[in-house]
């Protein structure tokens, strides 16, 4: 961990001086660090809720109220996403058409490794999510895609992280110019705002977790991928990832984008990045 | 098909805890859908426990439990290896029922 | 939940052993499960507008508040959908518990018969429409008993 | 003042106030089409509003009744929502970087 940690640092160091040869006035604050950035990042919650242990942070809006928290743990005795794990092991043992299975897709066939996602694939050029990489597996075995929102796609990757519950999340950055672009832009995206109510992601989930806008608790960032999908109340049903990305966007007034957009999936990287070494906990309730 | 319902039943000191939660809409008829119309009440009425034929216990659902209803409870005796039976039927007339084993 | 992994993996394996018993199934009908001559549906109870008719359409007469009847639910529900309520008492002789929400539609949300032998304590999730009174009807000895509490509700579960 | 004078000023003003209020087809669409540059324009910028959409539903939609008024009303305001969310998203090229945690 510690000399990967190292090497993207020091590949970083290695480019970013790169660039300041390029272009002099680069400014140190337009330089790339994910390494300083995740530390930043967990060091800023850590201080605003000095009460909570890191772990907690990956159980949302639930460590951050009592009375949520409650309510929760009576969820958790029979939790409402049990169907959609049970579904999801069904369905990610069952052949395709052509006899393969979703295991034939995955390393270890699959358990065990959801805090590996999102992944930056160099074949591809791209981020590749888990919910990208099911569909991926689907559409190389001759089968449609899912939605990306609901139902099937949340039943697949609930179970597959519960197959990762309490692995700490553990997302690496190559040492390719394309996976820091991706990462930074994901950054980029969390905090800019949009929509006419000119909210960033970082508006609710970095100023505010724990307060409460209009009805709901706000989740903090940190940790909010280690999570999903989640169980909401609210919906009453399953969602992933692209779903919660998809409604955050509509809440603030923005038409969203198209669920595993370059920029849905460069935010997912840079949250869970931010989130190395928090365990799994999806699938998760909320309210 | 899987079965709707899961249940867990463990015994402990002559206790039996049960826990159930069961698939189910639980419409009540009071909600609309996105276009705006009722959705129709489809909600589990009747939901029973027995152990060696003897209800241990009984339920009366309206549509005011929530969706995938959930359920918890005690009662005295229960082995473990023994089997609960559990079924339910609702206001359209379809049931299922599943045995557990107290565990 | 990232604390009794354990445990969840223990429950998952639990069900395996449930769905293996289905086996057994043959010589159980419905029917007689639910054939009791105390056993039929409450209709009416089901119908009433307000708590008070319910429990009227249900018994017959109104109960007395008990401090022996404890009642616990959320100060705010996370959401009107899924509000986990419960309820034990110290009454002896317990025959039935019922729940209602005041506000909602229906008041009467689930009535429950406790055979002897059962414990007078059950947990279940009720939906409520907004905020108001959660009531629980414990009926101990022939009499009935009752306990309210206020729950919050912000996000109404009931057509909102 | 006489009442001849009175009549013709009122009419003048009558037919002022109906120049300026009654717009055609060709004022709807004028205006619809500069809004949905200004909204394709957004969208280019990956920053769409939902309400610039619902107003150029609006404005169809009246238009579709033949209130090309109202057609008009809606289309500059979803022409100004647009523009709103393009000025938005230009601004938060540099604006994001302040809300960075550090």
């Amino acid at each position: 961990m510690m000399t990967l940690r190292a090497a993207i640092r020091f590949g970083f160091s290695a480019l970013a001086l790169a660039a300041l040869a390029v272009s002099l006035p680069a400014l140190a604050a337009d330089k790339i660090d994910p390494v300083a950035d995740a530390k930043a990042f967990k060091k800023f919650f850590y201080e605003k809720f000095p009460k909570l242990k890191p772990e907690d942070f990956v159980n949302g809006p639930y460590s951050m109220d009592e009375g949520l928290h409650k309510q929760w743990v009576e969820k958790e005795e029979f939790p409402p996403y049990e169907f959609a794990v049970d579904l999801g092991k069904e369905m990610f043992t069952k052949p395709f058409k052509n006899g393969k299975t979703y295991e034939d897709c995955f390393p270890n066939k699959g358990i065990g490794i959801r805090q590996n996602y999102p992944l930056f694939d160099e074949k591809q050029g791209k981020v590749v999510t888990l919910e990208l990489a099911l569909n991926q597996c689907r559409e190389a075995n001759g089968e449609a895609p899912y939605n990306y929102v609901r139902d099937e796609m949340a039943a697949l990757t609930a179970y597959m992280a519960f197959t990762s519950r309490g692995k700490p999340m553990d997302i690496k950055i190559p040492d390719d110019p394309r996976a820091l672009e991706a990462y930074q832009m994901g950054k980029e995206y969390f905090y800019t705002r949009r929509g006419q109510l000119n909210f960033a992601c970082s508006t609710c989930h970095v100023q505010s977790p724990g307060e409460r806008v209009r009805t709901e608790v706000l989740a903090p960032a940190l940790g909010i991928m280690n999570a999903m999908p989640i169980y909401r109340s609210e919906w009453n049903s399953m969602g992933t990832t692209s779903r919660r990305f998809v409604t955050c966007n509509s809440q603030t007034r923005g038409v969203p984008l198209t669920p595993q957009d370059d920029e849905y999936r460069n935010v997912e990287y840079y949250l869970s990045y931010v989130a190395n070494g928090l365990p799994i906990s999806g699938p998760g309730a909320r309210p | 098909m899987a079965s709707t319902i899961r249940v867990r039943a463990t015994s402990k000191d002559d206790i039996t805890e049960v826990q159930a939660l069961i698939q189910h809409p639980m419409d009540s008829g009071f909600v609309k859908d996105s276009k705006g119309e009722i959705i129709p009440p489809h909600f589990i009425q009747k939901l029973t426990f027995e152990l060696d034929g003897k209800t241990v216990f009984a339920a009366d659902w309206g549509g005011g439990i929530s969706k995938d209803p959930y359920i918890k409870f005690s009662f005295k005796g229960g082995k473990k290896g023994d089997e609960l039976k559990v079924s339910w039927s609702d206001n359209k007339g379809a049931s299922d029922q599943t045995t557990a084993k107290i565990g | 939940m990232t604390t009794n992994n354990h445990q969840f993996s223990r429950r998952l394996i639990l069900q395996g052993a449930g769905a293996v018993a289905l086996i057994g199934l043959g010589n159980f009908g419905l029917a007689p499960a639910l054939a009791a001559a105390n056993d039929k549906y409450p209709e009416e109870a089901f119908k009433a507008k307000n708590e008070a008719d319910a429990i009227k359409a249900l018994y017959g007469k109104a109960p007395e508040a008990s401090d022996k009847v404890k009642l616990d639910a959320p100060e705010i529900a996370e959401n009107g959908a899924v509000v986990p309520v419960s309820v034990s008492t110290s009454l002896s002789d317990v025959t039935s518990i019922s729940f209602l929400v005041a506000e909602n539609p229906v008041a009467l949300v689930a009535s429950y018969k406790i055979p002897a032998g059962t414990m007078p304590a059950i947990a279940n999730r009720i939906k409520m429409a907004k905020t108001s009174n959660v009531i629980v009807v414990v009926e101990a000895g022939g009499k009935l008993y009752s306990a309210a509490k206020e729950v919050k509700v912000t996000v109404g579960g009931c057509g909102g | 003042m006489s009442m001849h004078r009175i009549v013709l000023t009122a009419l003048f003003l009558l037919a002022g106030t109906a120049v300026a209020l009654a717009a055609s087809e060709a004022d709807y669409k004028a205006a619809y089409a500069a809004a949905d540059a200004a909204n394709k324009e957004a969208g280019a910028l990956r920053n769409q509003w939902t309400t610039t959409a619902s107003m150029l539903a609006a404005s169809k939609k009246a238009a579709d009744a033949g209130d090309f008024d109202k057609a008009v009303d809606a289309a500059r305001e979803a022409e100004e929502l647009a523009k709103a969310s393009i000025y938005q998203a230009k601004s938060e090229k540099e604006l994001w970087k302040d809300m960075e945690i550090r």
